[in-house]
């Protein structure tokens, strides 16, 4: 493998500031008409027992996950009109209310954006190797199931 | 001389190690067989196999460098 | 008219930080596991005689424009199971490559914020008595067209 | 005593005015054709008609209090 893979992984919460940036980073990009912003956000479920769901826990393999990343850009760039795509997700600790994936598409005319974020966050869910281990209030741990 | 076979999420969680070891299977067959017989606690988990960071769903031969993964179901986003 | 209409119109271009503000004040709505957000950015569109957009400046009917507003969401918090909802608009001038438009819903799983999120867009750009006036690099002006 | 119309963006560009007044007319069919009587340069534009703020597209009578607006095709986003 020669190719250089971008990192998608941030360390902890994604940060609204961080999203701000982001934004605003593609102001000089005139080309562009429409954003399509995707949050996932911690939230605080309910468990048998009285406890919730104090945070998650998020690990990965992470050279296969980079390599699905790139290779889901890639279809993805191919087959939307897209000026830009953007993918974060969290590793490590995520406290309830925080967010831990951030997918973010750009284009000339609004639908190839929304329809990309769309495929994007499907994908991300259903083919990165990524995990979620939810801490409940009494420190016993769960494993997060994608339905 | 062993294979190394990383494991992740919950079934890493559940072998209390990020990496179990086999003797040398030749096929991914062999090697799911090898796993159940050495690791019964691995029957009840549901989990795919990666060879070199791809899904691999039927048998195949595996090479003794091939890089393996047991990847339970993923739960990201 | 004794109904107190929630204002939707920002004078100018809608600030980054204004958009990652909204973000952080939905991080004690623990309820919400997904956010989709879609962003209006002002194109440079070339025009004949070597020219482009430079800016749009926004006027509107803002008696009705709120009255339409709050219909719309009405309708779309009866629609769709959403925990938040929240639309702004630029009145006066924004610059190329500054937001416009920025519609932000919530909800408990991904998939009704999602949905909603592209019907306000629809909505908001058929519905809303809003006209942009395009300013061009010579200083002429030209009505925006929807399309 | 006339009835005072609001116009909007290219409409009250091309009449250089953000309102227009017309004698009152008693419903909106009456009211299309004296607006067009009055501003010739009214015929080439398009635009809905809003009494009360919500768009009539059909003849409707048209009580003195009215607010009555011309609506080119909306543009914002």
């Amino acid at each position: 493998m020669e190719k250089k893979l971008k990192n998608i992984f941030v360390d902890g919460p994604i940060e609204p500031v961080f999203i701000s940036n982001s934004i605003a980073n593609h102001s000089r990009k005139t080309g562009i008409g429409g954003h399509s912003i995707f949050l996932g956000q911690i939230r605080a479920d309910p468990k048998e027992g009285n406890k919730e769901v104090v945070a998650i826990d998020y690990s990965t393999y992470r050279d296969m996950a980079l390599e699905k990343a790139h290779e889901i850009r890639e279809e993805t760039f191919n087959k939307y009109d897209l000026h830009c795509m953007h993918i974060y997700h969290s590793l490590g600790k995520v406290e309830k209310g925080g967010i831990s994936l951030f997918v973010f598409t750009s284009s000339k005319h609004r639908s190839p954006a929304i329809q990309a974020c769309n495929e994007l966050v499907e994908r991300i869910k259903s083919e990165l190797p990524i995990w979620g281990k939810e801490i409940l209030s009494d420190d016993q741990t769960n494993w997060k199931v994608n339905t | 001389m062993t294979i190394k076979i990383k494991a992740f999420g919950p079934i890493a969680d559940k072998m209390n190690a990020r990496e179990l070891e086999l003797d040398p299977p030749g096929n991914l067959d062999d090697l799911r067989k090898a796993l159940h017989e050495k690791y019964p606690q691995l029957v009840h988990l549901d989990f795919a196999i990666a060879v070199d960071r791809k899904i691999i769903r039927e048998n195949a031969p595996l090479s003794p460098g091939s890089e393996v993964a047991l990847l339970p179901p993923f739960s990201g986003g």
